[in-house]
């Protein structure tokens, strides 16, 4: 597999690591949440101990079945989805996600997801209540190394995506969440706004130790022989490559506006992608739908990483922001 | 599962837009069952499309290392077998490789059919280009009966016209796995939509008449492949008769393996089930095929 | 020449026409602002008078050399300008451009930028004298059918951006505009939003005849040997496939917020890809990056168009925004 | 200028990463000049690139209609040529295609190398891919001898490294173009970088020392093409010596063909000028080609 290989290469003297608040990721390199669902999946295929991050599938308060069928199109170096947060919800995801999530060595990070302000916090309540009560285990992580706050999901009514719009309601919502949690809160920002900076400003004051940008793009594709749209909720969610100018934009300006770190993310796919990102000022970066086309993508980007470190006679990751000219 | 760049075989017409693709399997990876898929990335895709998802592509047969017959003299490992219908950008540029090239492939995945019973008869039936997996199902059962038993089937296929019928005089395939095919397909019932060949009328059809004048004994196993509305009427056959039977579904994709909930259906007992993951295979009344053709 | 093919297409049960304002278009296909000048580049490989309509370049009160180089750079499916609405003025625009669009048989929509509210006037003001004093001429179109405006160009500091993301200045600025002119104004808006409804809720309000939508996506590319953006203003403008379903998105929500026509724009390479604007609910559709790729795009859109048309037994071509179930 | 699907005659490598391609020129089209050059679309490129744009390639040369000894037997029409890098997905994608194939091809474009005046010595400059166009050029002038007097030429061509200098011993390509190549190389006066062939330094370098010991009594006019850095020195060098100079300038492209002001290139004369339509071919004088690097 190709993430032994990744293993084998010596970057001893490089400095991979990543600071997001306390934590300290091996790598830059994350699995986006939802495209990895909590880890299992992809555990044949991917080599998970060696990425820096694995972002979990959002977790909300309550089970959610998702959207109505078909949740998914393919567009020009892109694809919407419209899964609509699909998940076990909080106690399932305690009982049979995160007993695995522990034995990572990878940082995971819990992506939150909720209607209102009270569900994210029970959400994150919960959970810290759960790590309080089994305590450190011998030999095991903590499985729960941060929370990433999805507050930009265009998949559903009443998925947050309220909150990702409005600057007031963002540091409001960081605020209340913050006072739950020691660990490193990252808050999740949408594209589809007039200004991003204005609601990573507002994570920043509300306390936010990390800001990830982008979720995906609204977009809508029509079935013209079915004479409907091609997924069932109309309008979904653009991921992928199409989208990587708009996440690297977006990067530039949000990093440019806050001092915490940005995580990038959005379409993608090569080593190039990621440099664009940490060029563009982010200090880490997550790969999603890049993933269903290739799983080895995380690896092969850490590689193509290391290799342009080495040719640039760059020492730490967390430098190359600073060479953009 | 495991990812692994494939070399081309066989890339062949066997029919009016249907190919024939076999690929070198690696040894170590467990043979693939019929009702199971690979997800494939060709290497070139059509300027303009901007097509980058694997496309998932069920098994239709295979050759283990041992074989003396082989498809192929080109290698002496196994070989994976699938028959692919070219309708978009990914299936052309599939149909683009050339024996010798290399495919990237993830397999093997999701759930195969469920062998019958032995008090059962294995009615396996497939429409259009289901016929991969039932194919496949069917050799699969020929196959055992030299071990346990002699597990009794029969093949029900149905097409749109003869026309469409693959494998038939015209094609140039040769190879040890399209000669099983036409035995197969020999053996076959055949439907056409048009009554050009065989029974006139559809799969569905064919089976409420072939259980009118059965006389096996045994308890009937259905199994089904091919569009929606076919297995929808397959699953309310077997319901009526109180039938068993088993269905490979269809759905979008985007990971294959289970992760992004993407390729989903809505299950009978409420919620929505994985294809990828959770089927292909489902039990026919798991699913609830109407709501699934809306 | 393919243009000519599409003349010999018998269409003539089919009612292609569409009406923006009290402008009739001959079919629903033009050519995107600023891909396609003035319409002389393309003369020799695009079959002009056969479009629907030829959106102008921008035209600017004073002349523009637009921004510095490089302004182009490719993506995953999509392209990155930086034009900076290069282009000669009005007076030259006049001078040197309107005699020979003149001789065009296809409707001529003069796009126009400014800074100010006043320079956006000026512009209308400056072409309708100029209109007025020439009069109409033997066997000659006017050459100018109408205005699009374009409030949306994120490509010069003061290129009306800021209009675009103002539903009150967008209202104002409509009003005045309205007031100097009886050919039919239409807005231009920008994807770059919270909510384009409300833009266009706006621009309707002030007296839009029509909405073209959408303009480009805010996008960065960043040379990660060159370490500095691709393009010489670090962000630019992304067209192409990988904005349809974005594109489409923001058609579908608009032309549900208003009663006046929409024109679907953004990625359109394909019938295919112009029917779903069409049944998204656009009245006309316009092609511009896929010219670059294939300047034969419009035609063989409309030939697409006509097939599938006949295909669903359609009639009138404005009767396809109400298909979708 | 005309949009047309060129049948794909040559298209193999003459050096490490370099290919010939010709293919088949359109009756009744203006035959290309030296400097003029075509937009190119593959058919097919790699999946996940997301290549769309035409690529803009110099001509390399030109046989017309009715020569007799023909690079191709497939054709009895005129025949275009071009030398091109493989450096990213658009030409990976471009070497992909075997004779026989079809590109989509719109020529000619731009405006051409003017010739030179009776009075002038052409000296023609080329470095690394800038090779086609000088070729071209050279060629010509050399056919012209025969008609007109007989225009004197020098072709300085410079290369990184003598390994790098194509159809060299190796190449397979034996085409009647490629032969003419081959002569116009062994007359030019060579550079290399590392100095394993020929004069050591930059074609400009070489420029001044052949200007030292130059015996002809004829104006020199400098033709470049080649790295921009290259052109900057070049009209640096014009200037100095007041010599005539003409070079053509690369940009990226989206149309080709004047429309879109994307391909723009900064004016001494201040403004811009699009490569595309006011170029590729300039007076060395007219871009700021300083500015143009930064
Ligand atoms: C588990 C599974 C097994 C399959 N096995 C086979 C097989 O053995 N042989 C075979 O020919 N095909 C099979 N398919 C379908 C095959 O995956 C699609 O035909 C293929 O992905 C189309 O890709 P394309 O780029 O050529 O066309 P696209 O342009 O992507 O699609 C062409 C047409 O097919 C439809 N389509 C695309 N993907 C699917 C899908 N997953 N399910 C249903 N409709 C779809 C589209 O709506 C469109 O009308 C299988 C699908 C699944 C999910
Ligand atoms: C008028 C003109 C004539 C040309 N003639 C030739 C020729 O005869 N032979 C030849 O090999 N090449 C020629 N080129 C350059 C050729 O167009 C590019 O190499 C090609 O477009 C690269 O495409 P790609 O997809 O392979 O690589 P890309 O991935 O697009 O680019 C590969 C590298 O080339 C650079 N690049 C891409 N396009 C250009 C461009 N237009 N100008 C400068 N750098 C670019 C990129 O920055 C990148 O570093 C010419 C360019 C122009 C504008
Ligand atoms: C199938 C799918 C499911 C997703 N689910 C979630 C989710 O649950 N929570 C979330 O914050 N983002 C979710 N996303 C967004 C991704 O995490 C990511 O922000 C986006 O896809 C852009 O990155 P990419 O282009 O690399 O995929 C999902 C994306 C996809 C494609
Ligand atoms: C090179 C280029 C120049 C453009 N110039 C203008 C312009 O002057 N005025 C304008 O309103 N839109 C301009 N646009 C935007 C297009 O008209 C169009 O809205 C956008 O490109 C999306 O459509 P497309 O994807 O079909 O290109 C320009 C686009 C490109 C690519
Ligand atoms: S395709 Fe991702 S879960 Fe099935
Ligand atoms: S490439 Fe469009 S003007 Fe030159």
């Amino acid at each position: 597999m190709n993430g032994q290989d990744t293993k084998r290469t010596p970057s001893l003297d490089l400095d991979l690591s990543v600071r997001i608040g306390q934590l300290v990721m091996s790598n830059p390199v994350g699995v986006a949440s939802g495209t990895f669902g909590y880890g299992e999946e992809y555990d044949e295929l991917v080599h998970i101990d060696a990425l820096g991050a694995l972002y979990t599938k959002a977790v909300t308060l309550e089970p959610r079945q998702g959207n109505p069928a078909p949740r998914l199109v393919e567009t020009p170096m892109g694809l919407i989805n419209s899964i609509g947060l699909a998940n076990p919800g909080v106690e399932r995801f305690l009982q049979e996600k995160l007993p695995l999530l522990r034995r990572r060595r990878c940082a995971v990070i819990v992506n939150v997801a909720g209607s209102t302000e009270d569900e994210y916090a029970a959400v994150i309540e919960r959970i810290e209540d759960h790590l309080a009560a089994i305590g450190p285990r011998q030999e095991e992580r903590c499985g729960v190394d941060g929370y990433e706050i999805n507050v930009s999901c265009p998949n559903v009514h009443r998925g947050g995506m309220s909150f990702g719009i409005d600057p007031v309601l963002i540091e409001r919502l960081t605020r209340s969440l913050k006072g739950r949690t020691a660990r490193p809160l990252i808050l999740k920002l949408s594209p589809n706004v007039t200004d991003i900076a204005d609601i990573a400003r507002a994570a920043e004051a509300g306390g936010a130790d990390a800001i990830s940008c982008i979720n995906t793009v609204i977009g809508m594709v029509i079935d013209t022989e079915k004479l409907r749209p091609a997924i069932a909720r109309g309008t979904g969610g653009l991921s992928g490559p199409a989208i990587r100018p708009i996440g690297v934009a977006a990067t530039y300006r949000v990093s440019r506006a806050v001092h915490i770190p940005v995580i990038g993310l959005g379409g993608i796919a090569r080593a190039d992608d990621a440099i664009q990102y940490l060029l563009a000022g982010a200090q880490a970066v997550q790969i999603g739908t890049a993933l269903f086309s290739n799983p080895r993508t995380p690896h092969e980007v850490l590689e193509g990483i290391v290799g342009w470190m080495r040719r640039h006679a760059v020492q730490r990751v967390r430098d190359i922001r600073l060479m953009l000219q | 599962m495991r990812q692994f760049n494939a070399l081309v075989l066989i890339n062949e017409a066997i029919a009016p837009t249907w190919m024939h693709l076999a690929f070198e399997w690696p040894s170590n990876l467990p043979a693939p069952r019929a009702g199971q898929f690979f997800t494939v990335l060709p290497a070139m895709v059509e300027l303009g499309a901007g097509t980058m998802l694997r496309r998932p592509l069920a098994f239709a047969g295979f050759e283990p290392e041992e074989r003396q017959n082989r498809a192929s003299a080109a290698t002496d490992k196994a070989i994976a077998h699938s028959i692919y219908q070219v309708r978009g950008p990914g299936t052309r540029a599939l149909a683009c490789h050339v024996p010798g090239s290399l495919i990237d492939v993830i397999a093997p995945l999701g759930n195969g059919f469920p062998p019958p019973l032995l008090e059962e008869k294995a009615i396996i039936a497939g429409g259009g280009i289901g016929i991969g997996p039932v194919l496949f199902l069917a050799a699969s059962l020929s196959k055992e009966a030299s071990r346990r038993g002699k597990p009794e089937f029969q093949l029900v296929l149905g097409f749109r016209s003869a026309s469409l019928i693959p494998l038939r005089a015209g094609s140039a395939d040769d190879s040890p796995m399209a000669f099983l095919w036409k035995e197969l397909l020999a053996q076959a019932f055949l439907t056409t939509d048009d009554g050009s060949e065989g029974f006139r009328g559809t799969v569905v059809d064919a089976l409420s008449s072939l259980r009118d004048r059965d006389g096996s004994s045994k308890e009937w196993h259905l199994y089904g492949c091919g569009p929606g509305p076919m297995l929808a009427s397959l699953a309310k056959f077997a319901d009526a008769h109180h039938i068993a039977a088993h269905c490979s579904a269809e759905q979008w994709m985007a990971c294959g393996v289970g992760a992004c909930h993407g390729c989903v259906l809505p299950a009978t007992s409420g919620g929505f089930l994985r294809v990828c993951a959770d089927g292909p295979v489902f039990e026919a009344n798991q699913i609830d095929w109407e709501a699934s053709l809306q």
